[in-house]
């Protein structure tokens, strides 16, 4: 990718941590509407390192998916939505860009070409009006300059490569001649044609079969593996982030509540939500898709412009205490090497529990 | 959540739906709200105002004639017979709105019974009747109007018939449609489970659910059918004088417009506003109510 | 624009500068429908044997339609006739008959018409060639009149045709006819009878056949060139045309549907002449100011004029016809409607009319005396103050033409005059295609408004009008909707037919005027009058209204050099 | 796609044959006839207008008349004018011309200013420019054509001297250019209404795809925002346009019937006018069917173009 001007890039010796793709600092997102300013994403700092997956997990409108669409710039322009703090991503040729408040010229270099998204929705994901190959060549053109015949072969490829059959018929189907398995994969192939160092899967499997969704895993599992790319995965699935997480990280209201390995959090979790998180999937490893797998923590998400004082989850917590929980915002703990958490009451409920 | 529910936080939205959501979303359509504004005081202008000033539409004084706005007892002037332009414009109104109400009334009740007769008993019935619907619907309005002009004496009532005859289709439609979808619903096959009759689940069970659509239809026929009225007008067919509209003010005006502008400003104005003004309440009613429906 | 250059010319320049007084252009008209078919030798001194050049665009508001001129048509139709084609004789402005294609027009005097008045026999010109290059010959003419007599062929008006028994050659330059009886009006109908090619339109079997229209064959100044129905008809000068050449290489009818828009293509110089209906006497002033246009006031051969029905209860009075007669104020309709251009009317004739009756009562005015005579009759005011006589309230409506601005402002004005005098009149307008059908054939209305020419071809006879014989609703002929009778007149309208001689004719006629004038079967308003402009350089126009359209004698119409 | 479009064929021929009947109803039972432009010179007698009424035929039976008639319009013969004689094919054709002109370049002028305002509306949503374009649009639809039209005449022809007042062309002349200008003032007057309608649904129909999951994929992609409008966003956009313009052939007859007669365009719309006053119903007759063709053949050809330009109908009448 040697085409590519990067404006904002840090020389890698510079980072702390030289080995991490993705380096997060107090990511905040704020969306102006019509009820105030609504701050949909606060004081998120995480790291990601080269071949590693983090789970983002959190019920409907926690911000798991604004962060991921903020460190992109995918979300509305800058009166209707201000990102603040700082996010650096190194590309694989080593060169290291600042996400926050870069030139949209540079943030389209980024898209695509060092980060990808997959989205939920395959069946409207793609533009029904172009052919599949198109779409993919589109990716390849932009970032990589192919052209014609190398394109075309390159997309077939990569569609070989997501386990497509009869690849170069397949680059002529138009999206809605393809089953939706068929259209996640075209997804993926497009996300992983130039190579990505950061692939962001939101809620990829959310939309298909079971039975689909486990190829799927499968599928980014082996990709991740094969091109050592970082991933982030978005879900409100348990289920699914014990199979493919390295590391979870608990988003609640906007703010990370919970963070720590996957084994770790499962076998230990120290966030009353995420307990609740846990508790409320029957079987680990259920194939059940889920739509309200929040059966267990009673009451809902509190309204983004209206937070109750001092931790958000207090008015919904079994262990809330007047006068402490609602006292302030909670800072993040640190309650092992490598586990952080957002309570103030952690300590005395590890040991109740 | 996804991202897209997540950006039309950004647009004016939800969280109103409280104990009357539709006529709340109306009252946030501020152009809608302006429009209804607007109605209510060329109503009042029309029926109430003559009252008020001190002029007739219909006493001639020749020696008065043709005199400019703004410069003497007459407010807007007079016309080539020297009547009063403003109590003109204001006897015209009545007239004009009239026609818009009348013929939408009617324009309504053809299109509601064909409707629910065409979306109940579907079949032959229903087919050769959305047969006839589609084939009115094949002739330009225009062309149609003129047509059914030809065939009738110009007066007010024969005006708002013919109007009626030429816009009643659209309603038949909609109301059509929704019955179609509505009978299938488990009221209506409740209801006819429980043995009632024909005539009393169109009207008692499914015509009530459909009230929505048709009112934004008509609103947006009120304003189709003042502006057919000048059409027809200006064409030469439509109400003659000495009864004024604002279609036939404007037709008249035609001959004036060098030296009388004024006589075609004002009903063109008056004309324009009220149509945009019905136009616009539509729109707020069809954001309004359609969301219901989409609920 | 057009290829003319001559817009600029000042107003009022020499010649027929000024003729917007109707005097003035009856004075010079005559002239010029004498020179215009280079007939009458005195009169065409000054006239140029220039080559035809330039064109003008004639602006009408109604469309040319009909190209076969015997056929059923309008009054535009002759307008485009009089250049395509030749009558064997035609009236000029003042009314005096002069011959076109014939030699002579066929008097006793002269011997064309037999001392019974039966056998008539016309000599034609020999130097007469169709614009295809063939000769015109008395066979054209005798297949004219059996055309006209055919039962199968869309004629026009058929009654004096049909008098016509039997029609002769003799070689090919004289025809003879013999009719039943005595016709005096024929001489008229064949001013506006124009021949038709034998050898063109003989061939096909169908009469009604629309082959000749799309390229009709005349004798006349022009030649047909082309035509876009709903907007043109092209002429071009005809090189062989055996009068003097024409003085316009081009003409073109122009159909503007819109008197407004008429007028404003009118002031934007996109039309040359605004004829037929013309200027709308709104814009007469404004138009009179418009440099590089010329404004006439053209006199018509209509009278305006309320029709009434004498079947209705109470227009049946003979009282209340005489009363509503004097209770409207004719000079202010004229003056304020109007804007002062026509002249109050007491006939159905126009006073420059050879027959009209001078002596009859001048229109007058007088409410006071016209409520007297309705008292003295028996309709007193009721509560309404509307009167009523045996349970009969005076009451009638009144019916015109839809979108004629200025006819619903005099209805206005009488319905206000009316209602002084204790007479409501409603007004109830119809659109054309209405009213001039059932409505007025069956005399289903109480009183129209409209300006009818009561004459044919300015022939005085008017028995299609008014005689008893020709109520359409009772006797299915004429048009005589009035439902009119009265024996006297009758008498006299038969005699009159009959009668060759012009000043007995003109007796008869002034005494039926007299008749019919005292009964009041319609109420003359005024005398119309046409507003037509022509662009300032365009020279020869002169109004006649013995002729439909004022384009009769565009042969000689011409751009003056500059 | 071969029965699909069978099937619209003959569902259009059936609806023709009922527009056939109401027409011919509507105008046979209108009082006043076809003579009435005659009779208005005055020189015919009752016994000319009886003699008249059967030459033409006009004293069968209407059901006879009717199946005349039909048997003529099956065959190609439409029947002759009453006025001038004409056959009514031929009347016809000599003015679809002009008002084809008027419409194909009205349409063209509101697709490109109409589209690009809903466009620019859409992306910049409750701007002002966005509340100004639906303001606008909504007057635009509310105003009385004739009456734009008669402003706009005295604006440019009467008063500023710019464009001519009327007519297609100056006789006589007839060059590109002096057609060009005698075409712009009534193009842009029928233009109005069409440009209203066209950014209005524009805009919607933009609004629709910008918020579509595929516009964020291209996002994502690093597709830059112009090629994002024009290839992901319009191309789409544009889908459900192509129907509103098949229907909005009805509407634009209208408007170019009274936008000729305000600009005295020798199209269509005058003659129907001209037909219908004087009652000349065969011409009347074959107008009214020839519109309805019109009008029909306008949603036929949406319909077609519409399943050739989205790949979705496309495979599915596969």
């Amino acid at each position: 990718m040697n085409h590519l001007e990067p404006i904002h890039f840090v020389a890698a010796e510079d980072s702390a941590q030289v080995d991490n793709i993705l380096e997060v600092r107090d990511l905040n997102v704020a969306f102006r509407t019509a009820q105030g300013h609504v701050h949909a994403v606060r004081d998120v700092s995480f790291s990601l390192r080269r071949g590693e997956t983090l789970a983002l997990v959190g019920e409907t409108s926690s911000g798991k998916s604004v962060t991921c669409l903020g460190l992109l710039g995918l979300t509305p322009p800058a009166p209707y939505c201000t990102i603040s703090g700082s996010a650096r991503l190194a590309a694989r040729n080593g060169k290291t860009y600042e996400l926050v408040g870069t030139p949209e010229r540079v943030m389209r270099q980024v898209r695509g070409g060092v980060a990808s998204v997959i989205f939920q929705e395959p069946m409207t994901s793609l533009n029904p009006v172009h052919t599949v190959g198109a779409q993919i060549c589109e990716s390849l053109r932009i970032h990589l300059g192919m052209k014609g015949r190398a394109a075309t072969d390159r997309a077939a490829e990569l569609l070989n490569q997501v386990g497509i059959s009869d690849p170069k018929r397949r680059l002529t189907n138009y999206p809605h001649e393809l089953s939706g398995g068929m259209r996640q994969r075209v997804m993926i192939a497009m996300a992983i044609a130039c190579e990505p160092s950061l692939l962001i899967a939101d809620e990829p499997t959310t939309a298909l079969d079971v039975t689909i969704q486990a190829q799927i895993l499968e599928l980014l599992q082996k990709l991740q593996s094969d091109n050592r790319m970082a991933m982030i995965y978005i879900t409100h699935n348990l289920g699914t982030v014990a199979e493919i997480a390295d590391r979870v990280m608990v988003m609640y209201a906007g703010r990370i509540v919970e963070k720590a390995d996957v084994v770790e959090l499962f076998t230990r979790p120290q966030h009353p939500y995420s307990r609740g998180l846990i508790h409320s999937v029957p079987r680990l490893h259920s194939g059940r898709v889920r739509k309200t797998p929040l059966f267990a923590i009673p009451g809902n998400v509190p309204d983004p412009a209206a937070h109750p004082p001092g931790c958000t989850f207090g008015p919904r917590c079994g262990h809330f205490e007047p006068g402490r929980c609602d006292a302030a915002v909670p800072d993040l703990e640190s309650a092992r090497p490598g586990h952080l958490v957002r309570c103030v009451r952690w300590p005395e409920i590890e040991g109740a529990a | 959540m996804s991202a897209t529910q997540t950006v039309s936080l950004a647009v004016p939205r939800r969280s109103l739906a409280q104990r009357y959501p539709a006529l709340r979303r109306f009252l946030r359509h501020k152009p809608a709200l302006l429009g209804l504004c607007v109605v209510v005081f060329m109503t009042l202008f029309s029926f109430a105002g003559p009252w008020v000033i001190p002029f007739n539409a219909t006493d001639t004084d020749i020696r008065a004639r043709l005199m400019e706005p703004f410069a003497g007892a007459h407010v807007l002037g007079t016309d080539p017979l020297g009547r009063d332009v403003l109590a003109r414009l204001m006897y015209a109104g009545r007239i004009s709105l009239s026609v818009g109400f009348a013929a939408t009334a009617l324009s309504v009740l053809i299109g509601v019974l064909v409707g629910l007769v065409a979306g109940f008993y579907r079949g032959a019935v229903g087919a050769v009747l959305m047969r006839f619907v589609d084939a009115m619907l094949c002739f330009p309005s225009i062309f149609l109007l003129l047509a059914i002009a030809a065939l009738i004496e110009p007066s007010v009532t024969s005006i708002v018939v013919l109007i009626a005859m030429a816009s009643w289709m659209e309603v038949a439609r909609v109301v059509e449609g929704q019955i179609r979808s509505l009978r299938e619903r488990d009221f209506a096959l409740a209801a006819e489970s429980l043995g009632a009759g024909d005539i009393r689940i169109m009207f008692r069970e499914l015509l009530p659910n459909a009230v929505a659509p048709i009112v934004v239809a008509a609103t947006l026929n009120i304003a189709h059918a003042i502006l057919s009225e000048s059409y027809i007008s200006f064409l030469g067919y439509g109400i003659h004088p000495p009864t004024p509209s604002w279609g036939n003010m404007l037709e008249n005006a035609q001959s004036y417009l060098t030296n009388a502008p004024w006589l075609a400003i004002v009903p063109g104005v008056a004309i324009t506003l009220t149509v945009t003004s019905f136009n616009f309440i539509g729109d707020g009613l069809r954001d309004a109510l359609d969301a219901k429906l989409d609920r | 624009m057009t290829d003319h250059k001559n817009d600029s010319s000042p107003i009022g320049h020499a010649g027929l500068g000024n003729l917007t007084r109707r005097d003035a252009i009856f004075a010079g008209a005559a002239a010029f429908a004498v020179g215009s078919l280079g007939l009458a030798t005195g009169a065409r001194a000054a006239t140029p044997t220039a080559k035809p050049t330039g064109q003008a665009i004639l602006g009408f508001s109604q469309e040319v339609t009909v190209l076969h001129p015997l056929m059923t048509s309008n009054e535009v139709d002759q307008g485009v006739w009089w250049n395509l084609y030749s009558p064997l004789w035609m009236l000029d402005a003042q009314g005096k008959f002069v011959p076109v294609l014939a030699k002579a027009v066929p008097t006793m005097e002269n011997g064309g018409i037999s001392a019974d008045g039966l056998t008539w026999r016309v000599e034609l010109r020999r130097d007469v060639k169709w614009h295809d290059g063939k000769p015109m010959t008395s066979e054209d003419v005798r297949y004219a009149l059996n055309l006209m007599k055919n039962p199968g062929f869309k004629a026009r008006n058929r009654t004096a045709f049909e008098l016509i028994t039997s029609v002769g050659v003799e070689g090919d330059h004289v025809i003879t006819w013999k009719l039943k009886e005595p016709f005096a009006p024929l001489t008229s109908v064949l001013s506006w009878t124009f021949i038709v090619p034998s050898h063109i339109l003989s061939k096909d079997p169908d009469p009604n056949s629309p082959k000749f229209a799309a390229a009709p064959v005349g004798t006349g100044p022009f030649r047909f060139v082309s035509r876009k129905t709903g907007d043109h008809v092209i002429l071009e000068a005809n090189p062989d045309y055996f009068g003097p050449p024409p003085g316009l290489n081009r003409l073109i009818f122009k159909y503007v549907p819109d008197l407004n828009a008429m007028y404003t293509q009118f002031k934007t110089g996109e039309i040359d002449y605004i004829g037929l209906q013309g200027i709308p006497a709104n814009f007469y002033k404004e138009a009179t100011a418009i440099r590089g246009r010329r404004v006439h006031a053209a006199q018509k051969p209509s009278v305006e004029n309320l029709t009434l029905n004498l079947a209705h209860p109470a227009l049946a009075d003979k009282a209340v016809r005489k009363a509503l007669n004097i209770a409207i104020d004719r000079q202010a309709i004229c003056d304020q409607v109007y804007y002062g251009l026509p002249k109050p009317a007491n006939s159905y004739h126009v006073p420059t009319h050879w027959a009209y009756n001078p002596n009859l009562p001048k229109p007058e005015y007088d409410p006071k005396k016209a409520a007297a005579m309705l008292d003295k009759a028996g309709w007193v005011r009721g509560p309404d103050g509307i009167r009523v006589k045996n349970g009969v309230r005076l009451s009638f409506t009144n019916s015109t033409v839809t979108g004629n601005q200025l006819r619903a402002q005099t209805q206005q004005l009488i319905a206000d005059d009316f209602k002084k005098v204790g007479v409501e009149m409603l007004i109830k307008n119809l659109v054309a295609a209405v009213l001039w059908a059932d409505f007025w054939r069956n005399s289903e209305f109480d009183s129209l408004m409209t300006a009818p020419t009561y004459t044919i071809a300015s022939d005085p006879d008017v028995t299609h009008r008014f005689a008893a014989s020709a109520i359409p609703k009772q006797t299915g002929s004429g048009s005589n909707v009035s439902q009119y009778k009265n024996h006297g007149v009758d008498t006299l309208l038969a005699r009159g037919r009959q009668e060759y001689n012009l000043a007995k004719r003109k007796e008869i006629y002034q005494k039926v005027q007299e008749l019919i004038m005292d009964d009041l079967p319609f109420l003359p308003l005024f005398n119309s009058v046409e507003i037509e402009g022509t662009k300032a350089g365009l020279d020869g126009y002169a109004s006649n209204v013995n002729t439909l359209a004022n384009s009769w004698n565009a042969a000689t119409w011409r751009w003056s050099a500059a | 796609m071969g029965r699909y479009l069978l099937r619209r064929l003959l569902q259009s021929l059936l609806l023709l044959a009922l527009v056939s009947m109401i027409a011919f109803a509507i105008l046979h039972l209108a009082p006043g006839g076809p003579l009435s432009q005659f009779l208005a010179v005055g020189t015919l007698g009752q016994e000319d207008v009886d003699r008249l009424m059967a030459q033409y035929g006009l004293n069968r039976p209407l059901p006879v008349q009717y199946l005349d008639w039909a048997g003529g319009l099956v065959t190609g013969d439409w029947g002759q004018s009453y006025r001038d004689q004409l056959p009514v094919l031929t009347k016809i054709g000599m003015h679809i011309g002009p008002t084809l002109e008027l419409m194909i370049s009205s349409t063209l002028l509101a697709m490109f200013i109409g589209g690009l305002i809903g466009i620019l509306g859409a992306v910049r949503r409750y701007s002002f420019f966005d509340h100004l374009a639906t303001v606008g649009a909504m007057v635009a639809l509310s105003i009385p054509t004739f009456w734009f039209g008669l402003a706009v005449i005295y604006l440019f022809s009467v008063n500023l001297g710019w464009l001519p007042a009327g007519n297609r062309e100056t006789l006589g002349d007839g060059s590109f250019v002096d057609r060009l200008q005698h075409l712009l003032l009534p193009c842009v007057v029928l233009a109005l209404v069409s440009t209203a309608v066209w950014s209005r649904y524009m805009r919607s129909s933009m609004l629709d795809v910008v918020n579509q999951d595929y516009i964020r994929t291209a996002k994502s992609k690093g597709v830059s925002p112009m090629r994002i409008l024009v290839h992901h966003a319009l191309r789409n956009a544009l889908l459900p346009m192509i129907t509103i313009t098949g229907l909005h052939v009805s509407t634009l007859l209208s408007g170019a019937l009274v936008t000729e007669t305000v600009f005295t365009w020798p199209g269509m719309g005058r003659l129907f006018l001209d037909s219908v006053s004087n009652r000349d119903y065969p011409v009347v007759m074959g107008m009214l069917m020839f519109t309805a063709c019109m009008v029909l053949l306008g949603s036929l050809l949406a319909d077609l173009l519409y399943s050739v330009a989205d790949p979705r109908i496309k495979g599915e009448a596969k």
